[in-house]
């Protein structure tokens, strides 16, 4: 029967992985210049990036398969490129995760980078450095704490994430059949002993990852 | 206008509710030599070298240092504080917390390889007196450790300007004559301009090639510090500089020796010209208030009997207070200890009070900003 | 074929099925021999349920086939011509039973539901989950829709009202039989009668490009071998 | 049609509303005992507040069934001492809620409050005043950034909150029939244009209430 | 021991990879009067009044205010600060950011009614001098406002025991002298012990009743003002207390003066006893140096003809180093402007010197802790 965890518990490693490494730079991103900076469509960046949350995933993915399907705007500028029809593949399952994901990532780090003191990122400049280099070596050093919040947040959310990785990955056994969405599978055909074991092995790799991620805090000294 | 620093800018903060609004009104030039920014607490210092800095924007006006204009409000032009490098010591110190000392006092030599950056690193320890803190983060250090990395971080990277908020405040005097002496000899090697923020007389006096007197966001004086603490322009300055005798006076008239301001009962000659329709206070620094025995035989102006109020020691001088005639204040007068010694005067004696004409400093009331 | 098949070699292809989630472990053994009789085609199995299914598809997803539990989100998908209308074949019935809880006897029949004793009722709900329409009708047929309807609970499969049932959150509960047969937890009281067809409709779809391996996999599902597995995991077929 | 979105639109607010309230307390206790004080189990606490959010919702709802059912652990005493079964019923709904919001607030919380300088904690200690008021009146509001993040997060995580609810509320019309379970069943039965609608009314109310926050925020001066 | 205050405290922080360990180890006593702390940067000044208020906690010993007692190791006994609640100014006043001067002011005020708090607090923003700025917050004020604010907030409460951080460190002369005053009389009026850390010399003597000299962690010497800067006990003290001319030496002999030192080509006579087998250093404060016209007749030990090596004018005084005959070093006097005008000396003059043989220190080389 552990032989049914294994791709599962891969794919979604995977998936969680890429999608929490996309969410950390695009949300670093987006959270240092809602903190710091003021222009124009600020609040419907905000808006945009927290909506995701509110929605319910399955929405999220209706929308996602609107966007990606060969017929959507993005799906289709990317087929015509590629060839490449994403839904149904496991990077659209990274999509998902990500899309879910990033509004925590968001939320978490601008509340952190704006708590930073202002002054050491003056002291900074006056030193020479770019708003950029401050940026990776001061203001996010000392958001720190936050950020590493977002983090495990935002992998633990795409580890658990289902409504809207069904609805753009599907549920493909050997292909994006992740934990969340095999423990549906074999709940919904009745093979509780099967699903049972998928959410020990689950909460087995978290608590992993979190233990892992308490290290990387620890290393990251401050 | 010439120097190598040019500043002439204006910044208001609004106050909050029923307090007042702070307007600072700066206008100074200066050229590669050691300014001291002297003034009363809130007068503006901080501020004024924020600006410099570029940490701040002045409302209006122009800030030049070294040939490139820093700051024009007209040609909106605004350098940034990265275009500018100025090494900057702040009040507060403002370490990075999450960094070593080494790498702090570093962080300002970009682009150095890191030979050089150990080499520079070591220097400034040794400059600073603090080696052996190297591996230390700022939580651990003492307030006065911090401000020598704070400082050994503005001094690094030889910057073109300097700007130190009171950078000394928080050391020892031992430590603080060896650095004024170190700061005196970069600003000569690498002949830049130095701005320094002090509340300290002395240090203002023995320091400065020039000294500028902010009172309430504006220059009240600027020029050398002889000039400055021997013949401030007001009362706020000679407040400042350590002129702590200061008394309302009524004009009475002009004598032989020059004209006679009087005071309670007593008259005071001054050689300053005194126009008969103002009103006046003079003032005297306390160290030029010289007491002699009673039954001496001391003849002049400004020489009057009285009685010791009161006698402060402060380890290496005396403070003699004595009564003035006729009314409720006392006059302080400075010596040190061996002349305290020769007098043989305590709380009650008679004295006699002797005050050189050309010490009396006299200022007009309520003189407007200079 | 639709999905990435860059990877794929030549002279293989690969089909995608979508089939609704009380197909499950009947289908994972079709498309085992399936695959196993045709070596040349590979099938991706999606399971989830009939409405998620649906939306997907009407979303655009790259779906060849598509197995439902029920005629109505065919009939959505036949009314846009998203199916090639001509390939829609029912494979397999299912009949509707009355369900309690393993050990309580309240309930022998299904006029017991209308005692006052019996306060909670689950069953599929009847706008998205085809069970709970079924159910409601066989409820309706039998004049008792009225007088329990403020005892019902609408779960969103077939799923939750077994669990519901199992741990005696409710009283009763409707089912398909063949997921009654799942669990022995619970007791299958009777089956309902219902006027309509508890059938499961599954037609190629009219965006795939691989339409010859499609119909492969729906005349394998129809064909002897797809009837027995499907008549082994409980379903009724022709 | 819109009143079809009404009482949804009321339930939601009503549950997502209370679950936030109960967050915020609980989330606050919580988060300042894991950023500030030392003590076994404490990595137990970490551990199982994250929990629900590496679960698939419904697994949380499933759990959560057997621990408030009639023959549940908690909902078994609760119906002992009150009569009261509390599945089915919108306040399952909040607990719901509740779970799967908590992480959210706990993890951007306790970063926040680690951050907060402990020097001006002590400060307050010399004033005389106890670890609780200093945490009222100095810790928590420093970390005033983090904790309206955390908020902003369990309300719209609570708004959008779907597989949980589900499995402990049921979806009975006039009852516990939320926004999301609402625009689910819209989409589920094809009712596109009513699922529509909906989604435009939770955006709205979702955008009402996030500015809502952001005034709060400007409200609650440091 | 007796006193209000006994500290007898062992705390130790372990330094970051190869640098020394800090070992505090202080002890001492004072009734209810005025301490001044008085050491180096990083001498331990801070740790000691931390582990006062409850905020560090010692590795062992013990610590009874006003027959409380605060902290006993032996008997696992430590006080929460809100149970000792002292009026601690911290050295980076630490205020609150998210209160106005006013909320900050009256922090410490619980339990008292608005009115009482209202009233306290304009008593305080007047004894400070920042009267209009209570609903300004901590970051639009200046540091020495900032501070100002700190003081009043730790005032506020009149509290038991007052622990004061460098709490002039950033204010000017003028409020300065004024809050000495109040600070020397709320003591009084109070009748409570008051910690004080100045790095002012003479703010430390004339405030202190009491000083207590820390060097590298431990007490070096603690006593009055005058026994502590007139007799320090040793060089590191010496050097704090400002006696800033310290020679090695050799001993001679003995004379009719007193005992004999060789330094260089000159000799020192002391009346302080000298043993034959020790190494000794003898130092004199700079006033103690008097200088006279080369031409002037002298008699007397510690005469001796130099040339004057340079000037320094400190505004209210002048600083004149003269060559020790036969060495390198220089020997640093200082004077009043007065008797500096009165010599008429100027670098490469010649002049004659004058020490009194009851002015020269004498310290033993490398003396162990005191
Ligand atoms: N960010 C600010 N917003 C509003 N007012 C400010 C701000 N910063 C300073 N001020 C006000 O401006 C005045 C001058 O402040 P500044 O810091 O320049 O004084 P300073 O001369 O450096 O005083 P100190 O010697 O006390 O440091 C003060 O009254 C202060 O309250
Ligand atoms: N938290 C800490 N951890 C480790 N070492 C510390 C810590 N705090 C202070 N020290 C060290 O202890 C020594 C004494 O520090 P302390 O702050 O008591 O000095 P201080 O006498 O107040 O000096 P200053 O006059 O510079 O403020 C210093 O060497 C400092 O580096
Ligand atoms: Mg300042
Ligand atoms: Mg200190």
């Amino acid at each position: 029967m552990l032989e049914q965890a294994i791709f599962p518990l891969y794919i979604t490693l995977k998936i969680a992985t890429l999608s929490t490494i996309l969410v950390v730079l695009v949300g670093l991103l987006i959270s240092y210049l809602l903190a710091r900076r003021d222009f124009t469509g600020k609040n419907l960046v905000d808006i945009l990036v927290t909506l995701p949350l509110v929605l319910p995933p399955t929405v999220t993915g209706y929308l996602l398969v609107i966007l990606l399907g060969k017929n959507g705007v993005l799906g289709q500028s990317l087929f015509e490129m590629t060839g490449f029809g994403i839904l149904f593949t496991w990077q659209a399952a990274v999509i998902a995760a990500f899309v879910v994901s990033l509004p925590l990532m968001v939320k978490t780090t601008s509340a952190a980078i704006g708590s930073v003191d202002r002054e050491l990122e003056y002291v900074a400049y006056t030193l020479g450095h770019s708003e950029l280099e401050t940026a990776l070596f001061v203001t996010l050093p000392l958001a720190k704490k936050g950020i590493i919040a977002g983090l495990v947040l935002s992998f633990a959310r795409a580890v658990g994430e289902f409504g809207a990785t069904l609805m753009v990955a599907g549920n493909i056994p050997g292909k994006t059949n992740t934990m969340s969405l095999s423990i549906y599978t074999a709940f919904q055909s009745g093979n509780d002993s099967l699903a049972n074991i998928l959410v020990v092995i689950l909460v087995i790799m978290s608590l992993v990852s979190m233990a892992a991620t308490a290290k990387l805090v620890n290393r990251w000294k401050v | 206008m010439s120097g190598n620093i040019r500043v002439d800018i204006k910044k208001r903060y609004s106050g909050q509710e029923d307090a007042p609004d702070f307007n600072l009104d700066v206008n100074f030039t200066a050229s590669n030599e050691l300014v001291v920014l002297f003034g009363r607490s809130g007068s503006g210092k901080t501020t004024t070298l924020r600006c410099i800095a570029g940490l701040g924007k002045p409302d209006m006006g122009f800030i030049e240092v070294n040939g490139k204009v820093y700051f024009d409000s007209e040609l909106k032009k605004n350098l940034s504080p990265q275009d500018r490098r100025p090494g900057y010591v702040f009040q507060n110190y403002a370490l990075f917390p999450h960094m070593s000392v080494a790498k702090n006092i570093t962080y300002g030599l970009k682009g150095k390889s890191d030979a050089a950056k150990e080499q520079r690193l070591h220097e400034m320890l040794g400059l600073m007196h603090i080696t052996g803190l190297q591996n230390e983060y700022p939580s651990r250090l003492s307030g006065g450790q911090k401000q020598r990395v704070a400082l050994a971080r503005a001094l690094a990277p030889n910057p073109d300007i300097l700007l130190l908020d009171e950078p000394f405040s928080a050391l020892d005097m031992v430590v603080r004559m060896r650095l004024r002496e170190r700061i005196h000899s970069i600003q000569e090697t690498l002949d830049i301009p130095v701005l320094f923020i002090t509340h300290n007389p002395v240090e203002a006096f023995t320091l400065a090639d020039k000294v500028v007197v902010l009172h309430e966001g504006s220059v009240h004086q600027e020029g050398r510090p002889e000039d400055v603490f021997y013949n401030p322009c007001n009362r706020h300055v000679a407040e400042l500089v350590g002129v702590s005798n200061i008394f309302d006076a009524d004009f009475a008239g002009k004598s032989e020796y020059g004209f006679v301001l009087n005071t309670d009962s007593i008259s005071i000659t001054t050689t300053t010209n005194v126009d008969a329709d103002s009103s006046y206070s003079w003032g005297v620094r306390p160290e030029n208030v010289h007491l002699h025995p009673a039954r001496e035989d001391i003849s002049g102006c400004n020489v009057f009997s009285t009685t010791v109020h009161s006698v402060v020691n402060r380890g290496a001088s005396r403070v003699v207070a004595v009564d003035i005639p006729g009314g409720g204040s006392v006059l302080l007068s400075e010596m040190d200890n061996r002349n305290f010694g020769k007098l043989d005067i305590g709380p009650g004696s008679e004295c006699l009070v002797e005050i050189d004409p050309r010490d009396v400093l006299v200022f007009a009331l309520e003189e407007p900003a200079g | 074929n639709s999905t990435a098949s860059s990877a794929q070699e030549a002279d293989s292809e690969e089909i995608t099925v979508s089939a609704a989630a009380s197909l499950t472990e009947s289908y994972r053994e079709i498309v085992k021999d399936f695959e196993a009789d045709n070596p040349d085609i590979k099938v991706n199995l999606n399971l989830a349920g009939s409405g998620s299914l649906r939306m997907q598809i009407e979303a655009g997803a790259p779906i060849d086939v598509f197995a439902s539990a029920s005629q109505k989100h065919m009939d959505i998908l036949d009314m846009k011509n998203m199916i090639v209308a001509d390939s829609r074949r029912d494979f397999a019935r299912n009949s509707l039973v009355l369900i309690v809880p393993a050990g309580t006897n309240q309930i022998e029949n299904l006029e017991d539901l209308d005692s006052e004793e019996i306060t909670k009722i689950a069953l599929g709900n009847p706008e998205t989950a085809p069970v709970g329409r079924y159910a409601k009708q066989g409820l309706e047929e039998a004049g008792l829709w009225k007088a329990i309807e403020g005892k019902t609970i609408f779960a969103e499969n077939v799923k939750q009202v077994l669990v519901y049932v199992e741990r005696g959150e409710v009283d009763a509960g409707f089912v398909y039989m063949t997921d009654a047969q799942t669990s022995d937890k619970i007791r299958i009281v009777e089956e309902v009668p219902v006027d309509a067809d508890i059938s499961y409709p599954v037609a190629i779809l009219a965006d795939s490009e691989a339409k010859e391996a499609s119909q492969k996999f729906i005349d394998f599902v129809t064909g002897p071998e797809g009837k027995r597995i499907l008549e082994e995991y409980g379903f009724k077929v022709e």
